[in-house]
C-alpha cells in the first residue's frame, strides 16, 4: 500500500543522544508516514531503543530537531510526548502490579466527574479497551492476578487506548502465543488503516516481512538505510545490520552422539507439567518447542532444582539427583540459563567477573578462603571466547548492551563446565552477531560432549540447532521430531495441534 | 477465564481485603460484651478522642506508604509543629501561630520529599536524619521545657475541642472524621490520589503515563508532614500544652496500625481508611486491657503478636501466590488421575 | 567504533577511581574530621584533641556501636535494610544472661548467645524464606520479644549480684565491659576489632561473602544460580543477632542490670553508622571496614562537638544534618558513576 | 470502594446509636455509705506509722522542714539562671494555690474506698512506688487500682477519662508532664472527682484543681545535695579559687531536668561562688553515651574538672565512673540524684560521693496516706513533702536492701 500520500507523521532530523560513556544515537534522520507500519531493526546497542525513548520523551537533553505532523516539537518529558500523540509499548512490561487493570489502562487520564473520578465510566472504558485486544477480564482485577501474556495485551490496549497518531511497539510479540500474535497483527492492520503511523521494532525478521511497509536499519548509533519492504530481502537486512553476509551462519554440523547424560522419568510438578519422560545424550542438542505457558521453563526449573518435583526421577550421568539441591546439581555440571536475564540471570549491579564466577563460587575456594581473583583467568578466557564487549571485567553487568549481557550470562554457565546445559530462550532479544556467537558456543559445547537442551520460541533457531525437537503443549510432551522432519512449518503446526494424552 | 464462579480463594481474597473491618467488628463486639464499662458513650468518646492524634498522623503516613516510601519523622514533626504553634502563640496569637506551625510542617515534608526525589536518598534514611534534626530543633526552641498555652482564657480552646458538640462527638473528633473522609475521598476518587497508588505500584508506569512522579512523591511527603503537624497542634491545643516527647510513641503505633490495616510497604496497596480503622481497633483493644485491669506487658505482647501475625500472613500469602503463579487449572484436574496411576 | 572505545577508557578510569573511593570514602571523611579537630586545636578553640588518651576515648566510646553495626551490616549488605529488633535483642539477651548467671558464668554466656541466635534465626527464616518485609518484620519481632520480656519479668530489672551469690561469676560478668588488656585496650574494643576483622574476612574472602553479595544485589538471580538464598539471608540475620548479643552482654555488664530498656536507640544508631560507612540500602555494596569507618566518624563527630562545648540539643541538629549530607554525597558520587542504587 | 463507604457509614450509625442509648454513661453513681460515721471512727484507728519500706526505713515519714517561701519576683523568667528565684515557679509551685471547686471531704473514713492510682510509666521505681501505696491501702482496706500509661501522654489522658467514667472515690495521679497536668487536673476537677497529684511537680496552675500534692521536693533535695557536694569539693581542694564542675542532665522535658541542674546551679551561686559550671549536657540514661561525654570533658577541661553532678545514679553514674577510672581521675567528686541499688553500691565502693534519699515506696505510700487523711476529714496543707536526706558512705548501710 502506498502511504506517501497521507503525509509525514514524524520527521527526526539530525537527532543525537549521548550517555556519559557512549554515544547512543548519532545524527540520525528518520521519517515515518501516517498510515504505514515502519519497522526499525538493528543489533542490540545499535541505538534503536534510545531513538524511540527519545521519541517517547524520556530525555530532555537530546540534540537535533523532531517534527510531529510537520510541527517542530521538543519532546522533553513523557507527558509532552503524549500530548503530541506519541504512544509507546515497552518491551519490559510497565504495568503497576497491585493496581487494577482499569486504572492501568487509563493511567493519568481517568475519567472524571467534576473533581472526582467517575468509576462507572472508568470500568466501561476499560472494558471497551480490553475488547480491542480480545480480552474479557474484570477491569477491577489487579494486574498481579493475570498472566504475563494477558498483561502484555493489556499493555498494548493501554497505549492504543490513548489514540496516538504515532505508535511505537518495542518487541511486542516476545511474550505472546501464536494466536495472540495473529490477533495483534490484526489490530496493527486495523490501526494502520485508520491512518496511524506505527513504528515496529523487532528482532524477528519474518514478522517484519509480514506486517511492515518500510524498514529502517540502524547500526552503531547511525541509520544505515530505509527501504520499502518489497525492495529488500531478509538476507540484505541482516547484512546491513551486521555488515557481513548471512551465508556465514545457518549451517548445521553433525557430530557423534554418546551416552545418556540426562534421564527424566515420569516427572511432574502438579499444575505445571505432568508425566515428562526424556533422555538427552552427550553431544546431542535437544530442542523443546512450545507456546509460552506450555510449562517449558517450569520443567527446566525442576530439572535444575530451583523448584521441587512432585513426582518422577531425574538422573544425571547415571546418578539420581532428585534429592540434591540446585547448588549440588550445579557442582555436578547441570546448568540452567534462564529466559529473564535481567531479573534471574545476571546481577546487573555487580561486576562482570563476579557474574561469570557466581555459579562456581564453591568450586573456587581454597580452604575456606574465596577470592574472585582465583577465577579471573577463566573469566578472562570466557570473555574472549564469547567476544563479550567491553572486555574490562571490572565493569558492572548493567553497563553492557543486551546482546553482551546475554553472552555474559552464557559465560556464567560455561564457567561451570557443564555436562548438561539447559538454555531457555538463549537468544531472545539479542542482535544477530550475538546470536551467532551464542549458537556457535552451543554447538561447540555439544561437540565437546555435553548434552544441551534448548528451549526456544524462535523456530529457525530450533531447526538450526536441534538434533531432535520435542513439542510441548499444555504441560505434556506431545511429539518428538527428528532433525530431518524439522522445519519451521512442521514445528509450528505441531506446537499448535491438540493431541490426546 | 471470564465469569468464573466465586470460588473459595476468591472469598478468601475478599476476606483478606476487608480483614481490618472484620477485625474491628470482632474487637468491638467482644469488648462491648465483656469489658466492663466499655459500651457507653463516655468511654467511646474517650476512645475517639484518644485515637484522634494518631489517626490524623496515620492519614498522611499511609499516603507515603502507598507511594512506596516511609516517613519516620512524623512523630517528631508533630511535636515540632505543636511547639512552634504554642511558642509563637504568646507573641502573635493563634491566628498566625497555627498557620506558621502548619507551614513548618509543610516545609519538613518538602525537605523530606526533595531529598528523596532529587538527591535520591532512600526515604528510610532521609527521615531518620530529619527525625534527629527535628528533635534537636524542638529542644533548642524550648530550652528543654514543655510549652503551655498562655493568655487570658487558656482553656477556652481546649474546652471547645474536647466537649461533645454532637452526641459523643467533640469538635476534635469531628475534625478528625472530616480529615479522614476528606483523605479517603481524595485518595480513592481523585486523579491525584490515584496517582499515589500508581506510583507505588510501578513508578515507571506512572512516569510513562505522563505523571510528574517527583511532584507526586513530594506531595505525599508534604501531606504526611502536614497531617503530622495538624495532629500535633490539635493535640497540644486540647491538652493546652505541648510536651517534648508527645509524638514519640506515635511513630511505632502508626506504623504498626498502617501495616495491620493492609497497606503494603512495597507500595500501591492499602488505604487511609483502613489505617484509621486499624488504629481504632488497636485502641479498643488497649482500652479493653485497661478496663480488664491488665498491665502494659499484655498490651505490648498482644500488639506485637497481631503485627507479627499480619506480617507473617502477608508474607506467606505472597509466597504461596508466587509458587502457584502460572499453574494450569486443567492440569491440576489430572493430578488425581496421576496419583491413581503411580503407586507410591 | 573508535569513539566508543575512547569513552570506554574514560569510564574505566572513573571506575578505578570509584573503586578507590569505595574503599576509602568514609575514611576520607574521618580524616576530614581529624583535620578539623587538629585545625581547631591549632587555632586554640579546643585542646588535647590529638592525644592518645582522647583518640582512645573516641574508639572506646563507639566500641559497642561498632559491634552492633558490624553484624547488622550483613543484613544491609544482603539487601534487607536494617534489623529493627536490635534494641530488644540487646535487652533480652542481657536479661537472659543475668538470669542464667546463677548457673555459672559460661552457662550464662552460652544461654544468652543461644537466645540471640534463636531470634536471628526466626528473623532469618521469616525474611529469608517467606520474604516478609525486613523492616516491618524485625519491628514486629522487636515488639514480640519486648512483649516476652515484659510478660515474664514484668517491670523488674535484675541485678547480677542479687541473682546469684557466686562472686566469681558476678565479677566475670562485671568485667565483660570493664576488663582491659595491658590496662589500655578494653574488652569491647578488642571484641569490636575482632568482629570487624572477622566480618570483613567473611564478607570479602569467603564463598559465603561472595554469595551474599550476589544475593544482596540480585536475590532472584542468586536463586537461579543455585545459591541457597534462604540460608544465606538467614545466616546474615544470625550473624547480626550474634554481634547484637555480644553488644547486649557488654551493655548489660556496663549497666550492671538486666532491664527491658537496655539497648534503646541502637537500631537507628547502627543504621546511621552503616550508611555513613558507605553501605547502600540496595545491598551488595560496601564493607565492614567501611562500617567501622562510619562508626569512627560518629565518634569523632560527637567528640569534637563536646570539645567545642556545643549543647546536647544543637548536637542533634548538626548530627542529623551531617548524616544527610554524607549520605547525599555518597548517593551522588555513586550515581555519577552510573551506579544508581542509593 | 463503595463497600468501604457503606462500611464506614455502618460504623458511624453503630456509634451514634450507642451514644443515644447510653447517653447516661458517665454519670455519678452516688455515695453509698450510710454508716459513714462508724467507718470514720474505724478509719481513724488505723495506724500506718508502723509500716516499713523494703529498706527498713519507716514507710511514712513527713518532711520535718517546712520551707520558707520567698516572695515571687515580678518576672522570674527574666532573672539569670543562677538566681534561685529564677526557678520560683517550679520550686514553689502550689504552695499558694488558689483552690478551685475542690470537693469537700465526705468525712466517711478511708476504709473500703476505691482509689485509682495512675503512674507515669513502667519502671522498677514505679513498681516500688505502687508497692508502698499498696501497703497503706491494705492497712485501710482501700481498693487500689494501679494504671500505667507507659510514658504516653495520650494514654494517660485516656486513663484519666476512663477513671472519670468509672468514678472512683479518689484519683491519685503522677502527671507525665508539668504543663499538661493543668488540663488533666481540670478535667478531673470538673467531673467532681477528688484528685491528689504526687511525685512529679506540675505547674502551679494544676495545683488549683487538686486537693493537694505529695512527693519529694526535688529542688530542695538538689540544693541540699549541692551543699554537700560543695563542701566535699572544698575539702578535697583546699584554698582553690576555682572549682570547675559539670552537669550530666536529666532527659529534657520535665521538672527533674531543671531541678537537677539549675537547682544546684542557683544554690551554688550563693553558697559556693568559687564553684564554676563548665558544661551541661543531657546524654540520656545510657551508660556508654555518658561515658563518652565525660571522657570528652576530661579531655577538654583536664584538671579544671573537679566534680560532676549527675541527674541519675545508675546508668549515668556508671558511665561517669568508667570514664573517670579510665582516665585515672579518682580526685573528681561525683554526686547524683536518685536512690537506686546501683547508686548505693557505688556510694559503698566510693565511686559516688553522695546520692539523695528518695523513697519510692514512701512516695506512693504518702499519696495514699494523704488520700486516707482526706477521707478521714483531716486538714491538709497545699503540699506535703517527703523527707530529705543525703546518703553518703557513712550511712549508706542503713538503706539496704534497696527498694529497687
Amino acid at each position: 500500500m502506498s502511504s506517501e500520500n497521507l503525509g509525514l507523521a514524524l520527521r527526526m532530523v539530525g537527532v543525537g543522544k549521548r550517555y556519559p560513556a557512549t554515544i547512543a544515537v548519532d545524527n540520525v534522520d528518520f521519517e515515518v508516514y501516517a498510515g504505514e507500519v515502519h519497522a526499525l531493526v538493528g543489533e542490540n546497542g545499535a541505538g534503536k531503543s534510545t531513538l524511540m525513548k527519545m521519541l517517547a520523551g524520556s530525555f530532555n537533553d537530546y540534540t537535533g530537531t523532531i517534527y510531529v505532523n510537520d510541527k517542530e516539537v521538543r519532546l522533553s518529558s513523557p507527558s509532552i510526548a503524549k500530548s503530541y500523540g506519541i504512544g509507546m509499548i515497552y518491551q519490559e512490561l510497565s504495568l503497576a502490579q497491585p493496581i487494577s487493570i482499569a486504572e492501568n489502562l487509563l493511567a493519568g487520564r481517568l475519567p472524571r466527574k467534576g473533581l472526582f473520578i467517575d468509576r462507572d465510566k472508568m470500568v466501561a472504558q476499560a472494558k471497551r479497551l480490553l475488547k480491542t485486544v480480545g480480552l474479557e477480564l474484570d477491569p477491577l482485577l489487579p494486574v498481579e492476578d493475570i498472566s504475563q501474556h494477558e498483561a502484555q495485551l493489556v499493555e498494548i490496549a493501554k497505549v492504543v487506548g490513548t489514540h496516538p497518531c504515532i505508535l511505537v511497539m518495542d518487541e511486542p510479540t516476545s511474550a505472546l502465543s501464536k494466536e495472540e500474535v495473529e490477533r495483534l497483527f490484526d489490530i496493527i492492520h486495523k490501526l494502520r488503516n485508520t491512518g496511524m503511523a506505527i513504528i515496529y521494532i523487532s528482532h524477528h525478521l519474518p514478522e517484519i516481512f509480514r506486517i511492515a511497509d518500510r524498514v529502517t536499519v540502524m547500526r552503531d548509533a547511525k541509520r544505515v538505510a530505509t527501504k520499502n519492504i518489497e525492495e529488500i530481502t531478509r538476507e540484505e537486512i541482516v547484512q546491513m545490520m551486521v555488515g557481513k553476509s548471512i551465508k556465514e551462519f545457518y549451517k548445521k554440523e553433525s557430530h557423534p552422539i554418546g551416552k545418556a547424560l540426562l534421564e527424566v522419568k515420569d516427572l511432574s510438578r502438579y499444575g505445571f507439567f505432568h508425566g515428562i519422560d526424556m533422555q538427552v545424550h552427550a553431544g546431542e542438542i535437544v530442542g523443546i518447542c512450545g507456546l509460552s505457558g506450555a510449562g517449558r521453563s517450569e520443567l527446566a526449573q525442576v530439572i535444575c532444582g530451583i523448584e521441587k518435583a512432585d513426582e518422577g526421577t531425574i538422573v544425571l550421568d547415571g546418578k539420581p539427583i532428585d534429592r540434591l539441591t540446585m547448588a549440588q546439581r550445579v557442582m555436578l555440571g547441570l546448568g540452567y540459563l534462564t529466559e529473564d536475564r535481567k531479573l534471574e540471570g545476571l546481577a546487573l549491579r555487580i561486576e562482570m567477573d563476579e557474574n561469570i564466577l557466581s555459579a562456581v563460587i564453591p568450586r573456587m575456594k581454597r580452604g575456606i578462603v574465596y577470592n574472585k581473583r582465583y577465577g579471573r583467568k577463566m573469566a578472562k578466557e570466557l570473555v574472549e571466547e564469547l567476544t563479550i564487549y567491553p572486555t574490562d571485567l571490572n565493569r558492572t553487568a548493567g553497563n553492557l548492551s543486551g546482546g553482551n549481557q546475554q553472552k555474559l550470562l552464557l559465560a556464567k554457565w560455561m564457567a561451570i563446565n557443564p555436562k548438561v546445559l539447559i538454555l531457555d530462550e538463549p537468544s531472545r532479544g539479542v542482535d544477530v552477531g550475538a546470536k551467532m556467537t551464542i549458537h556457535e558456543t552451543i554447538e561447540r559445547l555439544a561437540r565437546e560432549g555435553s548434552a544441551v537442551i534448548v528451549i526456544s520460541s524462535d523456530l529457525p533457531e530450533l531447526v538450526r540447532l536441534s538434533d531432535r525437537v520435542i513439542i510441548m503443549r499444555k504441560g505434556h510432551f506431545t511429539k518428538i521430531m527428528d532433525q530431518h522432519e524439522c522445519s519451521e512449518e512442521s514445528l509450528l503446526l505441531a506446537a499448535n495441534t491438540e493431541v490426546e494424552v | 477465564m471470564h465469569n468464573k464462579p466465586m470460588d473459595k480463594s476468591k472469598l478468601l481474597a475478599i476476606g483478606d481485603r476487608f480483614r481490618i473491618y472484620i477485625l474491628f467488628l470482632v474487637i468491638f463486639i467482644f469488648m462491648s460484651l465483656f469489658a466492663p464499662r466499655f459500651f457507653n458513650s463516655y468511654n467511646l468518646t474517650t476512645i475517639l478522642r484518644t485515637v484522634s492524634m494518631n489517626a490524623t498522623l496515620a492519614l498522611g503516613f499511609s499516603v507515603v506508604m502507598i507511594c512506596g516510601h516511609l516517613d519516620l519523622s512524623i512523630g517528631r514533626t508533630a511535636t515540632f509543629a505543636a511547639v512552634i504553634a504554642l511558642l509563637l502563640q504568646k507573641s502573635v496569637g493563634y491566628g498566625l501561630s497555627v498557620p506558621i506551625a502548619i507551614a513548618a510542617g509543610v516545609l519538613v515534608g518538602l525537605v523530606n520529599g526533595l531529598l528523596v526525589v532529587k538527591v535520591k536518598i532512600n526515604s528510610f534514611i532521609v527521615t531518620i536524619g530529619t527525625m534527629t534534626i527535628l528533635q534537636g530543633a524542638t529542644y533548642t526552641m524550648t530550652g528543654g521545657n514543655s510549652v503551655s498555652l498562655s493568655g487570658s482564657n487558656v482553656f477556652a480552646i481546649s474546652d471547645f475541642l474536647s466537649r461533645p458538640l454532637l452526641p459523643m462527638l467533640p469538635p476534635r473528633v469531628i475534625l478528625t472524621i472530616l480529615f479522614v473522609l476528606l483523605f479517603h475521598f481524595f485518595v480513592t476518587h481523585t486523579q491525584w490520589g490515584r496517582n499515589f497508588y500508581l506510583l507505588g505500584g510501578n513508578k515507571m508506569t506512572a512516569w510513562l503515563a505522563g505523571i510528574h512522579t517527583d511532584a507526586v512523591t513530594v506531595s505525599a511527603f508534604i501531606l504526611s508532614s502536614t497531617m503530622a503537624a495538624v495532629g500535633g497542634i490539635l493535640f497540644a491545643m486540647e491538652s493546652s500544652a505541648a510536651t517534648l516527647n508527645m509524638g514519640e510513641n506515635s511513630l511505632m503505633y502508626v506504623v504498626s496500625a498502617t501495616i495491620i490495616g493492609g497497606t503494603a510497604m512495597s507500595g500501591g496497596k492499602g488505604g487511609v481508611l483502613k489505617s484509621v480503622i486499624a488504629i481504632l481497633s488497636l485502641e479498643m483493644l488497649y482500652t479493653g486491657t485497661i478496663l480488664f485491669g491488665l498491665g502494659n506487658e499484655v498490651k505490648i505482647f498482644i500488639s506485637g503478636l497481631i503485627l507479627a501475625f499480619v506480617v507473617l500472613y502477608e508474607a506467606y500469602a505472597s509466597y504461596k501466590h508466587e509458587r502457584t503463579l502460572g499453574q494450569r487449572s486443567e492440569l491440576l484436574k489430572e493430578v488425581a488421575m496421576l496419583k491413581a496411576r503411580v503407586p507410591k | 567504533m573508535n569513539r566508543t572505545i575512547d569513552t570506554d577508557t574514560r569510564a574505566l578510569r572513573t571506575n578505578r577511581f570509584s573503586a578507590i573511593m569505595n574503599s576509602v570514602g568514609v575514611y576520607a571523611i574521618a580524616l576530614l574530621f581529624l583535620l578539623l579537630g587538629m585545625l581547631l586545636q591549632g587555632v586554640g578553640v579546643i585542646n588535647n584533641f590529638m592525644t592518645t588518651q582522647n583518640l582512645m576515648n573516641i574508639v572506646d566510646a563507639v566500641a559497642l556501636l561498632g559491634i552492633v553495626a558490624a553484624g547488622m551490616a550483613f543484613i544491609t549488605y544482603s539487601g534487607h535494610y536494617a534489623d529493627m529488633s536490635v534494641p530488644t535483642t540487646i535487652a533480652l539477651t542481657g536479661i537472659v544472661s543475668v538470669e542464667l548467671l546463677r548457673f555459672g558464668f559460661f552457662f550464662a554466656m552460652a544461654g544468652a548467645i543461644l537466645c540471640g541466635i534463636l531470634i536471628g534465626l526466626i528473623n532469618g527464616i521469616v525474611v529469608g524464606k517467606f520474604k516478609a518485609n525486613p523492616i516491618i518484620w524485625t519491628l514486629a519481632m522487636n515488639y514480640v520479644s519486648l512483649g516476652i520480656i515484659r510478660f515474664v519479668w514484668v517491670n523488674k530489672q535484675i541485678y547480677p549480684d542479687v541473682i546469684t551469690d557466686n562472686v566469681r561469676a558476678v565479677m566475670l560478668f562485671d568485667n565483660i565491659y570493664r576488663f582491659r588488656l595491658f590496662n589500655v585496650l578494653s574488652l569491647p574494643l578488642i571484641l569490636m576489632l575482632i568482629l570487624v576483622a572477622a566480618g570483613q574476612f567473611i564478607l570479602k574472602r569467603t564463598p559465603y561473602g561472595a554469595q551474599l553479595k550476589l544475593t544482596g544485589s540480585a536475590r532472584r538471580t542468586a536463586r537461579f544460580t543455585g545459591i541457597n538464598v534462604e540460608m544465606i539471608v538467614a545466616s546474615a540475620y544470625v550473624i547480626s543477632a550474634f554481634t547484637t548479643t555480644v553488644a547486649g552482654l557488654a551493655i548489660t555488664s556496663l549497666s550492671r542490670v538486666g532491664a527491658w530498656y537496655n539497648g534503646a536507640g541502637y537500631d537507628f544508631r547502627a543504621v546511621t553508622a552503616i550508611v555513613i560507612g558507605g553501605m547502600t540500602l540496595a545491598g551488595g555494596r560496601g564493607s565492614i571496614v567501611g562500617v567501622l569507618g562510619g562508626t569512627l566518624v560518629i565518634g569523632l563527630m560527637n567528640n569534637i562537638m563536646t570539645l567545642l562545648g556545643i549543647g546536647t540539643f544543637s548536637q542533634d541538629i548538626i548530627r542529623g544534618a551531617i548524616f544527610i549530607l554524607v549520605v547525599g554525597i555518597n548517593a551522588k558520587t555513586l550515581r555519577s558513576q552510573g551506579r544508581d542504587d542509593a | 470502594m463503595k463497600r468501604q463507604v457503606r462500611m464506614l457509614f455502618l460504623v458511624m450509625v453503630l456509634l451514634v446509636s450507642t451514644a443515644v442509648l447510653f447517653a447516661q454513661g458517665g454519670k455519678a453513681t452516688g455515695p453509698s455509705a450510710a454508716d459513714a460515721a462508724a467507718n470514720l471512727e474505724a478509719s481513724l484507728k488505723v495506724d500506718t506509722s508502723v509500716l516499713k519500706a523494703a529498706d527498713g526505713q519507716p514507710l511514712l515519714k513527713l518532711s520535718a522542714d517546712v520551707p520558707k517561701i520567698p516572695t515571687r519576683p515580678a518576672n522570674p523568667e527574666a532573672l539569670p539562671d543562677t538566681n534561685p528565684l529564677r526557678w520560683f515557679d517550679m520550686e514553689y509551685a502550689g504552695w499558694d494555690a488558689q483552690k478551685t471547686n475542690i470537693p469537700a471531704s465526705p468525712k466517711s473514713g478511708a476504709i473500703g474506698k476505691r482509689i485509682t492510682f495512675i503512674v507515669h510509666g513502667d519502671h522498677p521505681w514505679t513498681t516500688a512506688c505502687s508497692l508502698g501505696a499498696q501497703k497503706v491501702a491494705d492497712a485501710y482496706g482501700i481498693q487500689l487500682k494501679v494504671l500505667s500509661p507507659n510514658w504516653d501522654l495520650a494514654v494517660q489522658n485516656q486513663m484519666i477519662d476512663q477513671a472519670i467514667n468509672e468514678r472512683p472515690d479518689m484519683l491519685l495521679l503522677i502527671p507525665l508532664d508539668a504543663t499538661t497536668a493543668v488540663q488533666q487536673a481540670r478535667r478531673v476537677n470538673q467531673a467532681g472527682i477528688p484528685l491528689i497529684l504526687f511525685n512529679t511537680l506540675p505547674t502551679a496552675e494544676a495545683m488549683n484543681y487538686a486537693i493537694t500534692w505529695t512527693g519529694p521536693d526535688d529542688f530542695g533535695q538538689m540544693r541540699k545535695l549541692a551543699r554537700v557536694f560543695a563542701d566535699e569539693l572544698r575539702a578535697r581542694n583546699p584554698g582553690a579559687k576555682e572549682l570547675g564542675i559539670a552537669y550530666v542532665q536529666h532527659a529534657p522535658g520535665g521538672s527533674p531536668y531543671f531541678a537537677r541542674s539549675y537547682g544546684p546551679v542557683s544554690e551554688l551561686a550563693g553558697y559556693a561562688p568559687e564553684v564554676v559550671t563548665l558544661d551541661m549536657q543531657a546524654p540520656g540514661f545510657e551508660a556508654d553515651r555518658t561515658m563518652q561525654l565525660v571522657s570528652d570533658w576530661l579531655t577538654r577541661f583536664g584538671p579544671r574538672l573537679k566534680g560532676i553532678f549527675a541527674a541519675d545514679d545508675s546508668a549515668q553514674a556508671l558511665g561517669i565512673a568508667e570514664a573517670l577510672k579510665k582516665a585515672g581521675r579518682a580526685d573528681v567528686v561525683v554526686v547524683a540524684a536518685g536512690n537506686s541499688k546501683i547508686g548505693m553500691d557505688m556510694v559503698t565502693d566510693g565511686s559516688l560521693f553522695a546520692i539523695t534519699y528518695q523513697t519510692a515506696e514512701g512516695d506512693g505510700a504518702l499519696a495514699v496516706q494523704t488520700a486516707a487523711d482526706w477521707f478521714n476529714g483531716k486538714e491538709l496543707p497545699n503540699r506535703r513533702n517527703l523527707p530529705q536526706h543525703i546518703i553518703t558512705k557513712k550511712d549508706v548501710a542503713d538503706f539496704y536492701p534497696p527498694q529497687w
